[in-house]
C-alpha cells in the first residue's frame, strides 16, 4: 500500500484506546470505550491495548492499518506533547501519511485528574474520543516541507565578532563570506591602543585575527563592500553586494549580523572641543605615540549616556577609562588623574581587581549625582561632592569624556532587508533574551557582538562563536525539513484574497510577503504554524494546515452537536 | 440530579496544554466538565469558534494561552486578547458574555490550572444552564447568536480587530499611536451595526419583509433598520422587491 | 466576414436570449455606466452599441438586427427635453411610433423590439428595463422568423 | 506692472467651471482652484433642475468632464487660499494643495480602496443619509475621479495601501504650497444652505421626518441613497401627504434666519414637489408659501403646470407649529388659512425649503482677496455691474454675490469672463501651450492592422472575467495583428506602451477594451494622435461598467460577453476611416443688433478689446427701453448711466453706429457672416462682414386696454408716474394713489411674470411717500416678487405705511369713471378706495412681427411668448442653437437692468471664445451627404435642430441637400429618415453599425 491516501469520501478511521497500565484502565472501562468508538461514524476498526506506545502496541496499529486499510488513525492515551512524534513515525512506517493521525489525551487531562469521579471521567473520555474522530475525518495528508540548504555562511561586519564568527564557521568546513564596509578588517579595534584587562596590545590581536582570516581555505574576505539588497529565506538567501563599483550576488544559507556599533558624536557634550576636551577614543591614539604631557587630567564617566535620550550603559567605558588612566600613571606617576563617575561598572574577578589597582595608583574617584552634572569651566571642573556637601573645583589641562557606544545609523536599513526587528535604541532585537540570545525570530539570521548590545572584546568573541554554532545547526544539513502544519494561501482561495496585507503585519516571523506581481505569498519555510494569520485574515482566505477552521469546527460540532 | 455544565476549553499547545498535562502528572483533581481542544497558539482562536460553541448549547467556553511575553510565537496571545474582547462585547448584546473566559496558564502552573478550571465550573454552575442548551432552545436567541457569529466573521469586523493592537500599541501607517478609547468607540459602534445588519439578513432569509415588520421583529428603531438596509443594498446583499400599499418590501440577494 | 461563435441555440429552459441595445451616448449609455458603477447586477443578455443620439437609429438597423438573428432589440434615448441635440429624441419618438406598426405588419411579436428612455442618473431603472426586456424576449423564445444569414 | 495672461477661478461649481471654459477657450491659462475633492458644486447633488426638469447629471457631467480635461485649465482640488498680493493685471496667490494621501497621477478611481475600508463615515454629499469609507470619492461620477483619504476619520490601518494595485496610496504625501501668478481672479465659491438646527421650532433635528430641501434632493436623486424612491427617513414608507414649507431662514427678521429673500426656493420647491409626484404618483404635495416668486423665464408656466398637471396644492400661509405624532411619526401642522380659519392637519413628511447663506468661508476669502462684503456677508458688487467686486481685477459670479439660480449663475459666469477679457485681452494666448503633434500617418487604403489592449483595471475587470482568455481570443480575430493586456490601460506608463506598440506593429487601428468611452475616449484618442495616428482610428469596448461590474457572479457569461464586445469593436474598427476636422477662418468683427443698454454695453466691451463693432439701432437715438427710467430700486441713476454709455460709444473709433437702421440681410455662418443694413433718413445701404452677432433688440412696454387706460388721463403707467415724480411736483397735492400689479402679465395672453414691475411699483411708492408723507398709497397685488436683496425695500415700503392688498386672479379690481377702485379681499369682503391717480404696473411684451424678421435672417427660434429662445435655459443661456449668434437683454426675457448688463458682458465673453481664434475647428463626427443619391426632398432639413442643412442647386444632380459642416453636431436625426440613405454620420456610419450587428450571431 503506497503512501497515497484513500479517496476523500471513503474515510476509514482506526481508534486505539490505551490502558497505560492502570493509569487509564484503572479508572475507566477502556474496552467499553473502544466499543463506543466503534459505533462512531467513519470508524471501521477500534481496539484497546495495555500499552499502545509499546512495541506490541505499535505493531498492533500497523497490522490494523494493513488489514482494514485504514486511512485515519486516532490514539487515545497520554499527551501528544511527548508521544505524537512516536505514533506519527509508526503510522508512516505503515504507509500512512504521518499527518493523518490524531491524538486524544485521556490520561494526563482525564483519568489522572478525575480519579474520584470515574463516571465523569468516562463521559469526558468518550466525548474526547468522539471529538478526536470528528477531527480525524477532516485531516488531509501533508508532507514535511523539504528545504535544500545552500551550505554557505555569510558574516556581515569585519570587527572582532565578525572575524571570530567567520573563522569558526570556515573551520567547521563551511564556505564562508566575510564582508566589511571599511577598507580593512578590525573594526573599532584598529583605533584602540591597549586592551583591558591584560593590557595586551590591540594591534597584536587585530593582526592575529586578520592573518588567520586571510589564509584558511574556505573563507573569502570582501572588504569595502556594501550590501545592496537581500532576497530569499533560510537556506536560500541571495545577497546583492557592491565592491567599489562592481556588483555581485552571493548565494548563502545563513546570515550572521556582526556590524558592531559606532561612537557617539560628542558635539556639545561638556564643552567638547577636540583639543583639550576629548573622548576616550581620541585619547587612545595619543597614548599610543605618547603625546600626553598634561599634568592634571579629569575624566567624566557616563558622558551622554544613562540619560533619557540614551537610557542604557555601554558597559565598556568604565574599564576603558581605568585602562587609560593606569597607562598614563605608569608613564608619569605624578600626573593628577581624577575620575568623576556615577557608578563604576567593573563586574567579574579581573575587572574588580583592575579597579583596585587604579585606586592604589592614587587615581581619585569622585562620585556625582545624575541631576547635578559636573559643569566644565575655562580650565577647571566644578562638581558637587555629596560627602563634603559643597562644590569641588578640580583644575584640568586635559578633560577626557567617556562617551557611550550607539547603534549604527544604517541598522534600520539592514533590518528591513533581513526583515528583523530593532529595539527602541535601534540595536538589533534577538529572538529571546535568555533562551535564544544569538537567534533572530526570523529563521536563518543570527546576531552577535555590540550590534545587539555594547559589549567588550571577550564577550564579542564569545558571541561570535555562539552565532557561528547556531548557524551551523542549519548549514550542517543538505536539506532540512520544516513542519508541514504551516499556514497556506491555497490556489482555490486566491480570488478571495483582497491583498489588504493585515496578515503580513500580524506575522512576527515576516513569513508573508507580497511577490513581484503584487500577490500575497506565504513562505512556508519561515512559517511557524501559529495560525494567527488564519484567524485574522479579513476574507478568510488563509488556511492553517492541520488546524483548519473546518477541523476545529468539526471538533466543536462533535461535542456540542445535539 | 444537579446541573452539570458542559464546558469547552481551547488550550494553547506550549503553555496551557502543558500546564494541564502537569496538573495530570501532579494528580491535581478538578471537575471533569471541560473538554479540551488543542491549538498551536491562543492567537489561532477565531471568534466564530467560541460563538459556534455557545450556539450549540455549550454552557461555557474557556480560552487559555501563555502569559504575555511567554508566547512561543512572540505575539500570538496579544492577538488572542483583542479577539476575545471583541467576542465578549458581541455576546454582551445577548447576555452570554459571562459564559466565556480568557486566562493565561504557564507550563509550570499545574496547580493553578486545576484551580481556574474548578472555579470556572462552579461559576457556570451558579449561573445555571445556557439558555441555548436543552432540546428546544428559543429560536429567536439561536438566530441572535447566529447573527453574532456571522457579524464577528464579517470582513469589516475582522479588519478592525486584526489591526487594533498594532495601531493602538505600536503605530499606524502615519507613525502615530491611535488612542485606544477612540478605537474602542469605533469598535463598539461597528459591533452594534454589524450585529443588527446580520440579524436583518437572517430575518430576510425565509421571506421578504418591509422595514417596519423588520423593526418590530428585531425591536430596533425603524429609521436605523432603514439605514442598515441601505448599507446592505450597497453591499448587494439586499435588494428592493416591490411596493405594497406605500411600503417597500426588501428581499435577500446572494 | 463574420465569425461563428460556439454558442448554439438550445430551446430549453436555460436558453439565454441575445439582445442588441442601441443606447444614446449622452443619457442612456451614461445610465448603463452608472448601473455598473453602483454594481447593480442584470442578466448578461444585451450587447450595447453606442450611437450619438436615439435619433441616429435608422429603422433599417432594427430590421437588419432581427434578420441577422438577434432575439431582441432595445433602443434607449434621453427623456424628452433632456436631449443633448435638443430634438433628436423627439424625432426618434415619432419615427419609432410608425416603425412599431410596420414591425407588427411583419409579424414581429410586440415586445421583441422595445423603445425606452433612461437618464444618466437612472442606473437602477436601466437595469430594471434590461431585466424586463430579457424576460419578455425569453417568453417569446428564439427569433426564428427570418432565414438565418450565416 | 506687467499684465499676466492667466486667470484664477476660485470654486469649481457650475459657475466656476463655465467661467474657466469660456476663458480657456478664449486663450487664457486658467488655474481652477476647488476646496472639496471634486468639481460640480451643489448642482451635482441635484436630481432634476427647474424649469425644464432635465436630469442635472445628464447636462452637467459632460461640461465637468470637459473642464477636467481642457488643455488650458490647470485644475487643483482640496485647496486652501493662503495669501494674495498684487493688483489688477498681476496678482500672486499662494495656494496650499492639501494632500489627498493618494497620488493623483497613479489613482485610476477603480474604487477597491473605498469598498475594503472598514471605517464608515457620514457621507456629506448625500447629506448624512448614507455612509462611505474613510477613503472615498465624493460621488460616483466625480471629476476628477480621484479617491482621497479623510484624515479625521481614518484610523491608519493600511488596508487601502494593500488592496490598491496601482500603488497610488502614499500615507506620507505632503501638502504642496505653490505661488500662482495671474492677471485676474474670479471668485465663485457658491453658497451654503441655511441649517435650521437651532430654530427647531419646525422640529428639524428632533423629528426624523422633517428634512431640509437639499436632503430631499438626495432622497429624490436616482443615484442617491434611496435610489430615487421617495421614502420617509423614520420608517422607509412612501409618504402620501408631503408638506413643503417655504422661506425657512429667508425673509426672516427674527434674527435666526436672514432678512433677504433667497430667490430660488419657490422654484426648487415647486420642482421637488413635481418630481416627487412624478416618482411616486401617490404623493400629494402641499406647499405653504407667502409670495410665490416665479419671476424667471417660463417659471410661471412651471408653477401653473405643477398645480394643474401634478396636483400640487398651494396654501398661502405660514405654518405656526409642527408636532410629531409619537406612534406613527407623522407630523401635525398648525396653520391659518387666508380666510382666517385655524387648521390642524397631519402630514407624513415635511420638507423645509431652506434659504441660501453666504459660503462659510466668505469672510476668509473676502479678507484674503481684499474684497468687501455687504451687510448680509455676500460679496459687495457694483450696482450696475453685478460681477465687479469692490477690488479691481477681482470678479465674483454666482451665489457669492447674491443668491441666484443656475441660469443666472451661468450668465454671470460668462459675464465675469467677459470682464476679465476687457482687462487682459492684450495678453490673450501668451501663456497657453499648443501641443506639438507629429504629422498624421497616411493610412487610407492600407489593409486594417488592428491592435487590441485589454484592461484588468486592477481587479475590477480581471477579478470578474477571464482577461487572458479574452486577450487570446482577440488575437484570433481577422486583421488583429497584436493584442495584450495591462493592469491599468489608462495609467501614464501604459500610454507610452501603446505608442511603442503602434510603432512596433505599425498599427492603423487601436482598440481599448476597458471602461466607458464617455470619460476615457478623449484620453486614448490623444495618445494615438501623439503616436501619429488620426484621432478617429480608435474604438472602445466597455467591458467594465457594462460587463464585469454588472455580471459579477457569472464568470463564464461575463467572459463571453466581453469577447462579443471586443469582436463587435474589431468589426467596427475595420470600417473606420480617418476624419479631418474642418478648419474655418474667423472675421474678428462683431455685429450688435439693438442699441439699448444691453446693446451698448456689448458694443463697448467688444470695442475695448479692439474688435471692430457695428451697432444697429432702429430708433433715431440710442438708449432703448431704459431711456425713461430714472433710477433703479437700489438707487443707481439710469439717466446719467445711459448718457455716459452713449457718449462713450460716440467717442469710440472701433464702433460704427447706424441709427434709424433696419437689418436688410444677414447670411453666412459662424465666423463668416456678411450683412447689409439700411440706415438714416436717406435709407443708405452699407454692407460689412463680421464673425459673431449679438441680438439685443429689447422689448416693449405693454399698453393696457383694461382699467380705463387711455380713456381717463388720471390712469397712468408706472413709467409716466416716475416721470411725473421726478420732473413735476404734482404729487404734492394728491391725497391717494392706487397701484395695480400684473397688468398685462401672468394672464392668458402673456402667461409670464415681467420680473421688474414689483420693483418699479415699490420704488415709485417710496419716492411718492418721501415727497408727500401723508399721501395714502395702496398697492393691489397678486404676488410681490421682490426677490433677493430687493426684499428690504418691500419691508421699507410696509414700514412707510404703503397698504398692500392681495387680489385674486379670477376677480381682479374694478374701476369706475370717478376713479373709485373696488377690490375683493382674500377674506372676500369688498372695499372701495378712491384715488387721484390709478397707476398700472404694465409688463413687458415682445412684438412677434419685429422679432420674426430678424429670427428668419439668423435662423433662430422664438418661444411662444415671442421672446428669443436660447440654446439651453441652464447651461447655454446666452448662446443660440445656431453657432456664433448670442442673446442679451430683455429680448431674451424680461429682466432687471443689472441682469441685462451681466447678460451683455456674458454674450461678449461667449463671442470671444470664437473671435479670439484665427481659425476654429468644427466637430469631426458630422454628417456627409452623398449627392449622387440625394433627391433633394428636404425631409432632413425639418429634423435638423441646428439648421445645418439647406437645399442648393448642383450642376449635375439638380437640387440637392448640402450640409454646413460647421453647424452640424453629428446627432444623426437627419440620416434616420433619409429615404434613399444618402446621409451618413462619420464615426457612426451605417456600414460600421451593420458590421457590429452582423458580427455577432
Amino acid at each position: 500500500m503506497t503512501e497515497e491516501e484513500k479517496k476523500e469520501d471513503d474515510v476509514r478511521v482506526g481508534v486505539f484506546i490505551c490502558h497505560c497500565g492502570s493509569n487509564i484502565g484503572g479508572l475507566i472501562d477502556c474496552k467499553g470505550l473502544a466499543d463506543y468508538a466503534g459505533t462512531l461514524p467513519g470508524v471501521t476498526h477500534s481496539e484497546d491495548n495495555l500499552y499502545t506506545c509499546s512495541e506490541t502496541g505499535l505493531t498492533a496499529i500497523k497490522t490494523a492499518i494493513k488489514e482494514n486499510n485504514l486511512n485515519r488513525v486516532v490514539v487515545a492515551s497520554c499527551t501528544p506533547r511527548t508521544h505524537e512524534p512516536l505514533f506519527r513515525e509508526c503510522v508512516s512506517e505503515a504507509g500512512l501519511n504521518p499527518y493523518l493521525f490524531n491524538f486524544v489525551n485521556i490520561r494526563d487531562q482525564c483519568t489522572w485528574v478525575h480519579m474520584k469521579d470515574a463516571e465523569g471521567a468516562y463521559a469526558k473520555a468518550a466525548d474526547l474520543v468522539k471529538m478526536g474522530v470528528a477531527k480525524a475525518e477532516k485531516l488531509e495528508p501533508l508532507d514535511m516541507i523539504k528545504l535544500d540548504i545552500n551550505q554557505v555562511g555569510l558574516v556581515i561586519g569585519g570587527g572582532v565578532t565578525g572575524i571570530s564568527a567567520a573563522l569558526n564557521l570556515s573551520r567547521q568546513g563551511f564556505k564562508t563570506y566575510l564582508i566589511e564596509k571599511e577598507a580593512q578588517l578590525g573594526g573599532r579595534l584598529n583605533n584602540l591602543y591597549k586592551l583591558f584587562p591584560h593590557d595586551i596590545d590591540a594591534s597584536e590581536i587585530v593582526n592575529r585575527l586578520i592573518s588567520n582570516a586571510n589564509n584558511p581555505k574556505n573563507l573569502e574576505v570582501l572588504t569595502s563592500t556594501q550590501i545592496v539588497n537581500i532576497h530569499g529565506f533560510v537556506g536560500n538567501y541571495e545577497v546583492e553586494i557592491t565592491q567599489n563599483g562592481n556588483n555581485k550576488t552571493l548565494k548563502v544559507g545563513t546570515i550572521i549580523v556582526a556590524v558592531g556599533s559606532s561612537l557617539l558624536d560628542p558635539k556639545g557634550l561638556f564643552g567638547y572641543n577636540g583639543q583639550n576636551i576629548i573622548t576616550q577614543y581620541e585619547l587612545e591614539p595619543k597614548l599610543k605615540n605618547n603625546q600626553i604631557k598634561a599634568k592634571d587630567i579629569v575624566m567624566i564617566q557616563c558622558a551622554g549616556s544613562r540619560n533619557d535620550k540614551r537610557p542604557y550603559c555601554s558597559s565598556v567605558c568604565c574599564m576603558t577609562a581605568l585602562k587609560n588612566a593606569l597607562i598614563i600613571k605608569e608613564k608619569n606617576p605624578d600626573t593628577h588623574i581624577s575620575i568623576l563617575f556615577r557608578d563604576l561598572y567593573t563586574p567579574g574577578t579581573e575587572y574588580e581587581e583592575y579597579y583596585r589597582k587604579a585606586r592604589e595608583k592614587g587615581i581619585i574617584f569622585i562620585n556625582y549625582d545624575v541631576d547635578r552634572n559636573p559643569n566644565v569651566e575655562e580650565n577647571q571642573v566644578r562638581v558637587y561632592n555629596e560627602y563634603i556637601g559643597e562644590d569641588m573645583l578640580i583644575p584640568y589641562d586635559l578633560l577626557v569624556l567617556s562617551t557611550p557606544l550607539v547603534a549604527n545609523t544604517d541598522n534600520k536599513v539592514l533590518a528591513q532587508m533581513l526583515k528583523v526587528p530593532t529595539e527602541s535604541n535601534n540595536f538589533f532585537l534577538e529572538a529571546h533574551v535568555k533562551l535564544r540570545p544569538s537567534d533572530f525570530a526570523t529563521a536563518g539570521v543570527f546576531i552577535g557582538g555590540s550590534a545587539k548590545w555594547p559589549v567588550d572584546i571577550t564577550e564579542s568573541i564569545a558571541q561570535g562563536y555562539s552565532a557561528a554554532s547556531r548557524a551551523s545547526t542549519i548549514l550542517s544539513h543538505k536539506t532540512i525539513e520544516v513542519d508541514g502544519a504551516t499556514s497556506n494561501l491555497p490556489v482555490y482561495n486566491k480570488n478571495l484574497c483582497s491583498g489588504c496585507e493585515i496578515c503580513m503585519k500580524v506575522c512576527p516571523f515576516h513569513a508573508i510577503v507580497k511577490n513581484e506581481d503584487d500577490e500575497i505569498e506565504i513562505i512556508e519555510a519561515l512559517c511557524k504554524g501559529c495560525g494567527v494569520c488564519g484567524a485574522t485574515c479579513t476574507n478568510q482566505a488563509i488556511v492553517i494546515k492541520h488546524f483548519t477552521d473546518d477541523q476545529i469546527m468539526s471538533e466543536i460540532l462533535a461535542y456540542g452537536g445535539k | 440530579m444537579s446541573f452539570e455544565p458542559k464546558l469547552l476549553g481551547f488550550l494553547c499547545n506550549w503553555c496551557s496544554y502543558a500546564g494541564a498535562d502537569l496538573a495530570g502528572v501532579s494528580r491535581i483533581q478538578y471537575p471533569p466538565n471541560m473538554r479540551v481542544i488543542r491549538v498551536m497558539c491562543s492567537g489561532r482562536i477565531d471568534p466564530k469558534f467560541i460563538v459556534q460553541a455557545l450556539e450549540l448549547g455549550i454552557d461555557g467556553v474557556y480560552v487559555m494561552g501563555c502569559h504575555i511575553g511567554d508566547c512561543h510565537y512572540l505575539e500570538g496571545n496579544y492577538e488572542a486578547v483583542k479577539k476575545y474582547e471583541m467576542t465578549r462585547e458581541f455576546l454582551k448584546l445577548v447576555g452570554l458574555d459571562n459564559r466565556i473566559r480568557l486566562d493565561w496558564v504557564s507550563a509550570s502552573e499545574g496547580v493553578r490550572f486545576g484551580e481556574v478550571v474548578s472555579k470556572f465550573v462552579n461559576d457556570i454552575k451558579e449561573l445555571g444552564p445556557s439558555p441555548l442548551s436543552g432540546d428546544s432552545p428559543d429560536k429567536d436567541l439561536i438566530n441572535k447568536v447566529r447573527a453574532i457569529r456571522l457579524a464577528a466573521g464579517s470582513n469589516r469586523m475582522r479588519a478592525l480587530v486584526g489591526r487594533e493592537r498594532k495601531i493602538t500599541e505600536e503605530d499606524n501607517v502615519y507613525g502615530e499611536k491611535y488612542p485606544l478609547e477612540k478605537y474602542k468607540e469605533i469598535m463598539s459602534q461597528a459591533i452594534i451595526e454589524e450585529y443588527e445588519r446580520h440579524r436583518i439578513l437572517i430575518a430576510l432569509e425565509d421571506e421578504s419583509k418591509s422595514v417596519k415588520s423588520l423593526a418590530s421583529e428585531l425591536s430596533v428603531d425603524p429609521s436605523i433598520i432603514l439605514e442598515h438596509i441601505l448599507t446592505l443594498k450597497g453591499r448587494a446583499q439586499v435588494d428592493f422587491q416591490e411596493i405594497i400599499k406605500n411600503t417597500p418590501i426588501y428581499m435577500r440577494r446572494e | 466576414m463574420t465569425v461563428q461563435t460556439e454558442e448554439s441555440k438550445s430551446s430549453n429552459e436555460d436558453w439565454k436570449p441575445k439582445i442588441i441595445a442601441f443606447l444614446c451616448n449622452w443619457c442612456s449609455y451614461a445610465g448603463a455606466d452608472l448601473a455598473g458603477v453602483s454594481r447593480i447586477q442584470y442578466p448578461p443578455s444585451i450587447r450595447i452599441v453606442r450611437v450619438p443620439c436615439s435619433g441616429r437609429v435608422n429603422p433599417y438597423f432594427i430590421i437588419k438586427s432581427l434578420t441577422d438573428g438577434w432575439d431582441g432589440v432595445l433602443i434607449s434615448g434621453c427623456h424628452p427635453g433632456d436631449c443633448h441635440y435638443l430634438t433628436g429624441n423627439l424625432v426618434a419618438r415619432r419615427r419609432f411610433a410608425i416603425l412599431n406598426e410596420l414591425l407588427q405588419f411583419f409579424g414581429i411579436e410586440p415586445g421583441r423590439v422595445n423603445f425606452m428612455w433612461a437618464s444618466a442618473a437612472e442606473g437602477e431603472r436601466f437595469a430594471m428595463l434590461v431585466r424586463k426586456a430579457t424576460s419578455i424576449v425569453k417568453k417569446l423564445g428564439p427569433n426564428n422568423k427570418f432565414e438565418k444569414k450565416w | 506692472m506687467e499684465k499676466v495672461g492667466a486667470v484664477m477661478v476660485v470654486g469649481a461649481g457650475i459657475g466656476g467651471s463655465q467661467t474657466s471654459l469660456d476663458l480657456a477657450d478664449s486663450g487664457y491659462k486658467v488655474y481652477l482652484i476647488e476646496s472639496s475633492t471634486s468639481i460640480g458644486g451643489v448642482m451635482a447633488q441635484l436630481d432634476k433642475t427647474f424649469p425644464t426638469n432635465d436630469c442635472a447629471m445628464c447636462i452637467v457631467s459632460p461640461k465637468l468632464v470637459e473642464t477636467g480635461r481642457h488643455q488650458n485649465i490647470d485644475l487643483s482640488i482640496n485647496c486652501v487660499i493662503e495669501d494674495v498680493s498684487g493688483e489688477a493685471g498681476n496678482f500672486i496667490v499662494k495656494v496650499r494643495k492639501k494632500s489627498l494621501f493618494i497620488n493623483p497621477d497613479k489613482c485610476t478611481g477603480c474604487g477597491v480602496c473605498g469598498r475594503e475600508c472598514p471605517i464608515e463615515a457620514i457621507d456629506i454629499f448625500n447629506e448624512k443619509l448614507a455612509k462611505y469609507g474613510a477613503t472615498s470619492v465624493k460621488y460616483p461620477q466625480a471629476v476628477p475621479l480621484l479617491y482621497a483619504i479623510n484624515r479625521e476619520v481614518c484610523i491608519g490601518c493600511g488596508i487601502c495601501y494593500g488592496v490598491c494595485k496601482a500603488k497610488a496610496v502614499e500615507y506620507d504625501r505632503e501638502d504642496e504650497v505653490v505661488d500662482i501668478n495671474v492677471g485676474a481672479v474670479v471668485l465663485s465659491p457658491g453658497f451654503d444652505e441655511f441649517i435650521p438646527e437651532e430654530a427647531n421650532l419646525y422640529g428639524y433635528g428632533k423629528y426624523k421626518n422633517v428634512v431640509t430641501s437639499i436632503e430631499f434632493e438626495r432622497i429624490l436623486s436616482a443615484s442617491g441613497p434611496y435610489s430615487g424612491r421617495v421614502l420617509r427617513p423614520s420608517d422607509g414608507d412612501i409618504p402620501e401627504k408631503v408638506a413643503f414649507l417655504q422661506c425657512i431662514g429667508s425673509r426672516d427678521y427674527s434674527g435666526v434666519g436672514k432678512p433677504y429673500c433667497s430667490s430660488v426656493c419657490c422654484m426648487y420647491t415647486a420642482k421637488e414637489a413635481v418630481i416627487a409626484h412624478e416618482h411616486m404618483h401617490q404623493i400629494k404635495p402641499t406647499i405653504f408659501s407667502m409670495d410665490v416668486r416665479a419671476y424667471g423665464k417660463d417659471f410661471d408656466k412651471y408653477i401653473i403646470r405643477a398645480q394643474k398637471q401634478y396636483g400640487v396644492q398651494y396654501i398661502r400661509s405660514r405654518v405656526s407649529s409642527i408636532k410629531e405624532v409619537p406612534e406613527t411619526k407623522d407630523l401635525r401642522l398648525k396653520y391659518e388659512t387666508q380666510d382666517g380659519k385655524i387648521i390642524e392637519e397631519d402630514f407624513h413628511m415635511v420638507v423645509l425649503a431652506v434659504g441660501l447663506n453666504p459660503p462659510d468661508d466668505a469672510k476668509y476669502l473676502a479678507e484674503k482677496f481684499g474684497v468687501e462684503l455687504n451687510q448680509y456677508d455676500f460679496a459687495k458688487t457694483d450696482l450696475l455691474n453685478p460681477v465687479q467686486t469692490t477690488k479691481p481685477g477681482i470678479f465674483a459670479c454666482g451665489a457669492f454675490s447674491s443668491p441666484k439660480d443656475i441660469p443666472d449663475t451661468v450668465t454671470q459666469a460668462s459675464a465675469a469672463a467677459g470682464c476679465v477679457n476687457q482687462l487682459l485681452y492684450e495678453k490673450k494666448g501668451t501663456l497657453i501651450t499648443e501641443k506639438s503633434l507629429p504629422p498624421e500617418i497616411f493610412v487610407r487604403g492600407q489593409p486594417p492592422r488592428i491592435g487590441v489592449f485589454i484592461c484588468h483595471c486592477g481587479i475590477n475587470i480581471g477579478g470578474f472575467l477571464d482577461v487572458p482568455e479574452v486577450t487570446r481570443y482577440a488575437k484570433t480575430l481577422p486583421n488583429v495583428v497584436m493584442s495584450d493586456r495591462n493592469l491599468y490601460t489608462c495609467s501614464a506608463d501604459t500610454q507610452t506602451i501603446i505608442k511603442e506598440k503602434v510603432q512596433e506593429y505599425n498599427l492603423n487601428r487601436v482598440i481599448v477594451a476597458s471602461c466607458t468611452p464617455r470619460t476615457h475616449e478623449p484620453l486614448f484618442q490623444e495618445t494615438i494622435r501623439e503616436a501619429g495616428l488620426n484621432r478617429y482610428l480608435f474604438q472602445m469596448a466597455n467591458i467594465r461598467d457594462q460587463c464585469s461590474w454588472v455580471h459579477m457572479n457569472d464568470w463564464e457569461a461575463a467572459t463571453n460577453k466581453a469577447k462579443d464586445l471586443v469582436r463587435m469593436a474589431v468589426n467596427k474598427a475595420r470600417q473606420i476611416e480617418p476624419i479631418e476636422r474642418i478648419k474655418l477662418s474667423v472675421t474678428p468683427k462683431a455685429l450688435v443688433v439693438g442699441g439699448g443698454i444691453s446693446g451698448m454695453v456689448a458694443a463697448l466691451n467688444f470695442a475695448s478689446q479692439e474688435y471692430e463693432t457695428y451697432l444697429v439701432e432702429k430708433e433715431k437715438e440710442l438708449g432703448g427701453f431704459a431711456k425713461h427710467i430714472y433710477h433703479t430700486l437700489e438707487g443707481a441713476d439710469i439717466q446719467v448711466y445711459v448718457k455716459e454709455l452713449i457718449d462713450k460709444i460716440k467717442a469710440n473709433k472701433n464702433i460704427h453706429v447706424f441709427t434709424e437702421a433696419q437689418m436688410e440681410n444677414i447670411d453666412g455662418y459662424i465666423g463668416n457672416f456678411k450683412s447689409s443694413v439700411i440706415h438714416g433718413e436717406k435709407k443708405e445701404r452699407t454692407e460689412f462682414s463680421h464673425g459673431v452677432v449679438v441680438v439685443a433688440t429689447g422689448a416693449k412696454e405693454y399698453q393696457p386696454k383694461e382699467f380705463l387706460f387711455g380713456q381717463n388721463e388720471n390712469v397712468i403707467l408706472q413709467s409716466e408716474f416716475e416721470r411725473l415724480l421726478n420732473e413735476t411736483d404734482q404729487i404734492k397735492n394728491k391725497k391717494s394713489i392706487v397701484m395695480i400689479q400684473c397688468v398685462g402679465s401672468r394672464n392668458d395672453e402673456h402667461p409670464y411674470c415681467s420680473k421688474m414691475c414689483c420693483a418699479e411699483a415699490i420704488k415709485n411708492a417710496l419716492l411718492a411717500k418721501e415727497l408727500n408723507p401723508d399721501l395714502e398709497v395702496t398697492i393691489l397685488f397678486r404676488d410681490i416678487r421682490t426677490y433677493g436683496f430687493k426684499e428690504q425695500y418691500y419691508r421699507k415700503a410696509r414700514e412707510a405705511g404703503v397698504i398692500f392688498i392681495q387680489y385674486d386672479e379670477n376677480n381682479p379690481p374694478k374701476i369706475n369713471s370717478d376713479l373709485k377702485v373696488e377690490v375683493l379681499t382674500p377674506r372676500n369682503d369688498k372695499i372701495y378706495i378712491s384715488t387721484d391717480w390709478l397707476v398700472l404696473s404694465a409688463g413687458i411684451y415682445s412684438d412677434r412681427e419685429e422679432n420674426e424678421e430678424l429670427a428668419k435672417m439668423l435662423k433662430i427660434p422664438l418661444n411662444d411668448d415671442s421672446f428669443f429662445l436660447e440654446a439651453h435655459v441652464k447651461l447655454r443661456p446666452v448662446d443660440f442653437a445656431t453657432e456664433g449668434v448670442f442673446i442679451a437683454g430683455i429680448a431674451h426675457c424680461p429682466k432687471t437692468i443689472e441682469d441685462s448688463i451681466s447678460q451683455a458682458n456674458a454674450a461678449v465673453s461667449r463671442a470671444c471664445t470664437i473671435l479670439s481664434k484665427d481659425e476654429i475647428e468644427a466637430e469631426g463626427k458630422t454628417a456627409r451627404i452623398d449627392i449622387t443619391r440625394c433627391i433633394g426632398c428636404g425631409m432632413c432639413i425639418e429634423n435638423c435642430a441646428y439648421n445645418a442643412i439647406e437645399l442648393v442647386d448642383d450642376r449635375r444632380f439638380g437640387t440637392v441637400a448640402s450640409i454646413n459642416q460647421v453647424l452640424c453636431k453629428g446627432c444623426g436625426a437627419c440620416s434616420g429618415n433619409c429615404r434613399c440613405s444618402a446621409i451618413d454620420i462619420l464615426g457612426f456610419t451605417g456600414e460600421q453599425i451593420f458590421e457590429m450587428i452582423t458580427g455577432r450571431i
